[in-house]
């Protein structure tokens, strides 16, 4: 195990940590904006991850589509929903207590789920890359692809028909 | 052309550029500490008192005219007396207050007697403002030929006139 | 000789580490020569961004008919210096209805992608710091996440005229980065990888993409959307000084502000240097070393942006974007497919039926803009 | 910043966004001065404008109570700080009229040439702060200094101070111009117009300039009307009204030259109604300088006047004068009691009146053009609150 593995495997499990921190502070922290921002970290760790198993295409689809443009809207529907001049919007929660229950309930199923199921971690047989995902896109994958873009196609018109009522 | 009017802007500031290595007029800074713009004959700031021979014989005589007439009444004499208390014809205490004074000018206007002129002098800053702002009798005294070095044309009219009303 | 002149950084390196091998172990030395090339970019970033200061105040300077700054060292070369240290002495206010976490994570999150953004650009022959195989799609990633930091830093500071900044910050780069994005594309369809390497070593010699029909058009699309996304003039709305005083950034002082002021200049190098890297052909050049041609390239078109700062009023928010949504996306898309055919065409058939494709579209895009453009207008005099 | 008088906001409609209370304070880059504006915005649109003057008020009019007649000429130069002459000359105007005192002819003319070159500094001025205010970093700023620098220099040897001239007196002008004086305006009026093309070139084309300024800030003719606004901004809504073709004050009705008109009267009008004016007032500068006489340049009572201020007689009663200043009509209400110093002294400025329908036109446009619209209007906080 010379070092370069130990680097970085340390690296990747810092980042995954670095992930359930942000995840965890982005749940918890009462500012509404303050867990908008730790959501953008948790994407971005994500992103971190794939680019550590060498998956660059998809770490930078990753920050550019979820940082870059989901977050931005997110960040846009939090200023204009909560009233702008106070800084944080109040979260009323009485009784924190009795939520760990179905928490620790729900965690159990997960992880036994987890250890249960054999995980085979075989080389992936074709790099994935650029080239590969848009030959792919192009020829197996066309029709699928084509109904996305008219999913998207539908829901900006939609937007232009409401913003347009003003 | 939709285009065109932006890239006129452009021509405009790249010919400044190039030609500002070529032509002072399109070069205008004065590097102010090491080069220095000569005022004119008639450039004023703030009032001066104008003495012939010694600083303590001033022309002036207290008459308190120009004092009347300061717009923001900056001026004030205390006219001087001998022992015996009769009224003398200079001031014993004659002082400006230069942060007030706005130089206007109409001092050396109605001054009937010469004395009181506006001198070119406007490197004046002081730490202190009261102080040293109130420019006493003696910081105000200067000599007839600092005036004509600074004024040359009206210390030659004021010349004629003083010669003439002696005869 | 050349060559070596060429290569003298990467021997210069080389040496460094020849040096140090004998004394440390095997996996010590990579880590040496990746914290070289880190260190370099760390301190190369800073001094680019103090000389364009510099640069920019004496260039304008001369525009105007003054001269610039020129008391601190010889001709003001140490005035980006003062600048610096005067940056660090000011103190540095946080407002007290600002948000102390948004406040403070504004600058730190701004400065990390003009720094990250340096490691795909290739400074001259094989002296890229990182060769990514996405080094394009790397550039566009890390550059359109610094709009979420801008509207945190505007957010954070609780003040109105910095909120009306970070919305006109975020209206203004997402509507800019889909027409960047896309007069990327006909490059990447002509060199078929995302490398930024792959890209340039396709513009041998002097075939440099920008005297194709479809890379001048794509060149100047890049260029004015790559100045949008930098937030310069005539663009520059997010800090719009007379109209929202000074934008996102009005309640920095001290350290805080210089490091958006440095990610500024540093985004306005990296655009300038990407643009040079697709359409103007890298390092490519005839003589000279190639980090000198790099280097020249860059700061000409770096000098264009400061000459558009010189001389052009600021646009106002509705009409940007209807220059971004009428006017470069509807040429992006023709360009795309101008590039197309020029790909799948021979010769001398590919070149013209661009040319004519591009030239139509031009006009056809100018002429349905004819009502929204402003018209000439006569004056009357009375008392002839 | 929850101001009381924005509180009664009307009712919101659902898919509005939250109405914004900026207000414009008196620090801001572009409000020429110590004034401040409390917009109410939508998004960028402004709904409701207030302006708050009197950060800037000297008690200019008290203040002339107790000063005598001549005392109160260098006050002036205080109000419209750019163009100080213009403020002398309808001053100078307004105490001759109540006194009676004749201006000998060479006066006249130099009176003249001066409130001409005033004009060219106040506008060349304007048209660099507006050009500042539409975020041209500085440049046509600078190079309208370059000219006024040149100016600025004249004034200094003619008047003896650069801006606060003090250079008009009752019957003429306080000291007889230097002999190279009628060399240099004909040098500055030969290559002024050769700097006015090359601004041009650089501005009124620009496509940004014209989308920014186009129909934006519009004042209709029927409101410039009624709200009594004068000058340059009167004139950019297409009404030919000019006090010196009107009343021919001192000897403007020997000279001919024009007076541009505008007709949308937007922010494009104003800025070029303005470079338009620039090129008559070189046209009356030529043919003042080729007219102008020898002679005494004040009358015998107006020397005698300034030499002894107290004996200046002004009898009971009161006087209106006004003069095309570069701002607008600028006028001196006058009322004497007999005593050496005015009862009543009122200044009629420009600035302050052209204020009053800013809301006007600021409401629907969005925040960048409020500063436009301001910066066109062309108010001098000295004048506005005096």
């Amino acid at each position: 195990m010379t070092l370069f593995q130990f680097l970085a495997t340390t690296a990747f499990y810092a980042a995954m940590l670095g992930i359930l921190i942000a995840a965890a502070l982005c749940v918890t922290v009462r500012n509404l904006f303050h867990s908008a921002v730790f959501l953008a970290f948790t994407l971005i760790g994500i992103a971190m991850l794939y680019f550590f198993l060498q998956a660059e295409f998809i770490a930078a689809m990753q920050i550019l589509l979820y940082v870059g443009a989901i977050m931005t809207l997110i960040v846009f529907a939090v200023m204009l929903t909560s009233r702008m001049g106070n800084p944080a919007v109040p979260q009323s929660f009485k009784n924190k207590k009795i939520v760990f229950l179905p928490l620790g309930l729900v965690g159990f199923i997960l992880i036994s789920a987890i250890l249960k199921t054999p995980w085979e971690t075989s080389e992936p047989q074709t790099a994935v890359n650029a080239v590969t995902l848009g030959k792919a896109l192009m020829n197996q994958y066309v029709f699928p692809f084509e109904v996305v873009s008219l999913v998207l196609l539908v829901a900006l018109i939609g937007a232009i028909v409401i913003a347009r009522s003003e | 052309m939709y285009g065109l009017g932006v890239l006129k802007g452009l021509w405009v500031t790249i010919k400044n550029f190039t030609l500002s290595y070529f032509t002072r007029k399109r070069l205008t800074t004065v590097q102010y500490p090491e080069e220095r713009i000569t005022l004119s004959e008639h450039a004023r700031t703030f009032p001066i008192l104008v003495y012939d021979e010694s600083p303590d014989k001033l022309r002036c005589v207290a008459c308190e005219i120009c004092a009347k007439e300061c717009p923001p009444k900056c001026i004030s004499i205390v006219r001087a007396q001998d022992e015996a208390g009769k009224p003398l014809k200079q001031p014993k205490f004659f002082d400006i207050d230069y942060s007030v004074c706005m130089n206007c000018g109409i001092c050396e206007e109605v001054c009937p007697f010469d004395s009181i002129y506006m001198d070119r002098q406007f490197e004046l800053s002081a730490y202190e403002r009261s102080e040293e702002f109130l420019y006493t009798k003696d910081r105000l005294a200067k000599s007839a030929e600092y005036f004509s070095k600074i004024r040359p044309e009206t210390a030659k009219k004021v010349e004629e006139k003083r010669k003439a009303k002696e005869k | 000789m050349l060559n070596t002149i060429d290569q003298i950084f990467i021997k210069a390196k080389q040496i460094i580490l020849d040096i140090l091998s004998p004394f440390l172990p095997e996996w010590m030395m990579i880590l040496i020569s990746i914290f070289i090339v880190i260190v370099t970019l760390c301190v190369f970033g800073p001094v680019v961004m103090m000389y364009l200061t510099l640069l920019e105040r004496k260039f304008i300077g001369r525009m105007q008919n003054r001269y610039g700054p020129n008391r601190c060292g010889i001709f003001g070369l140490l005035q980006p210096l003062s600048d610096g240290i005067k940056m660090f002495t000011k103190e540095d206010i946080v407002p007290q209805k600002a948000d102390p976490f948004a406040h403070f994570l504004g600058p730190i999150t701004v400065i990390i992608p003009s720094l990250l953004v340096f490691s795909v650009i290739p400074f001259g022959r094989n002296m890229i710091p990182s060769d990514l195989s996405i080094g394009i799609l790397f550039f566009f990633a890390v550059a359109s996440t610094s709009t979420l930091w801008i509207f945190t830093a505007a957010w954070g500071s609780r003040n109105k005229f910095s909120l009306l900044g970070g919305m006109r910050a975020v209206a203004q780069m997402v509507s800019y980065e889909i027409p960047m994005l896309l007069s990327i594309v006909p490059a990447l369809l002509v060199v078929g990888s995302f490398s930024t390497v792959a890209i340039v070593n396709a513009q041998e010699g002097l075939q440099w993409f920008v005297f194709t029909p479809w890379g001048l058009v794509g060149f100047i699309l890049f260029f004015l959307t790559g100045v949008a996304e930098v937030n310069r003039c005539p663009f520059d709305l997010p800090e719009g000084e007379s109209e929202i005083i000074a934008g996102f950034h009005t309640e920095y002082s001290g350290m805080k502000f210089a490091l958006f002021y440095m990610a500024e200049y540093m985004n306005a190098f990296s655009v300038s240097a990407l643009v040079t890297t697709v359409y103007l052909g890298g390092w490519q050049g005839p003589i000279l070393p190639s980090w000198l041609w790099f280097f020249a390239k860059t700061f000409v078109l770096i000098s264009i942006m400061m000459w558009f700062r010189g001389t052009f009023p600021r646009m106002r928010v509705d009409q940007l974007m209807g220059f971004a949504w009428r006017g470069l996306l509807p040429l992006a898309f023709i360009n795309l497919l101008a590039a197309a055919l020029w790909v799948h065409l021979s010769f001398p058939l590919n070149d013209i039926l661009s040319f004519c494709i591009l030239t139509v579209s031009v006009l056809m895009i100018y002429v349905a803009n004819r009502k929204v453009a402003p018209k000439k207008r006569i004056y009357k005099y009375a008392y002839e | 910043m929850n101001c009381p008088y924005l509180q009664n906001m009307d009712q919101q409609s659902t898919l509005d966004t939250q109405r914004l209370e900026v207000s414009l304070g008196p620090q801001h880059p572009s409000t020429h001065g110590v004034f401040q504006m409390d917009v109410v915005l939508d998004g960028e649109q402004v709904i409701r404008l207030k302006p708050v003057m009197g950060y800037l008020h000297r008690n200019h009019e008290k203040l002339m109570e107790n000063m005598s007649w001549l005392a109160c000429m260098p006050y002036t130069d205080r109000l419209d700080y750019f163009c100080a002459l213009a403020n002398n000359f309808s001053y100078a105007l307004a105490v001759e009229k109540l006194a009676g005192i004749e201006v000998p002819e060479r006066a006249q003319y130099l009176r003249v040439i001066m409130a001409e070159l005033t004009r060219l500094i106040n506008h060349i001025v304007l048209v660099g702060f507006l050009l500042n205010d539409l975020g041209a970093f500085f440049t046509p700023v600078l190079y309208a200094f370059r000219e006024r620098e040149k100016l600025l220099d004249l004034f200094e040897d003619v008047t003896g101070s650069r801006m606060m001239c003090n250079y008009f007196r009752f019957g003429g002008v306080k000291r007889d111009v230097p002999p190279d004086f009628i060399l240099r305006v004909r040098e500055i009026v030969n290559q002024f117009p050769k700097f006015l093309d090359e601004l041009e070139e650089l501005l009124t084309h620009n496509e940004i300039l014209l989308s920014r300024c186009q129909n934006v800030g519009i004042l209709p003719k029927a409101l410039a009307v009624n709200a009594g606004i004068t000058g340059p901004v009167l004139r950019a809504s297409g009404i030919p009204y000019d006090i010196r073709k009107i009343d021919k004050y001192s000897i403007y009705g020997r000279f001919k030259f024009r007076v541009p008109v505008g007709e949308a009267g937007d922010v494009y009008d104003r800025y070029y109604v303005r470079i338009l004016e620039m090129r008559e007032s070189l046209q009356i500068l030529e043919q003042a300088i080729n007219e102008i006489p020898d002679g005494e340049v004040i009358s015998k009572a107006g020397a005698q006047a300034a030499k002894m201020p107290r004996t200046l007689k002004v009898p009971k009663g009161d006087a209106y004068g006004r003069t095309e200043a570069p701002k607008g009509e600028l006028g001196f209400y006058l009322v004497s009691d007999g005593s050496g110093k005015p009862y009543r002294y009122h200044v009629r400025a420009p600035s302050f009146i052209n204020l009053t329908v800013l809301e006007d036109m600021c409401i629907g446009q969005k925040v960048a053009d409020v500063i436009i619209i301001l910066g066109s209007i062309d108010i001098v906080l000295g004048e506005v609150d005096r």
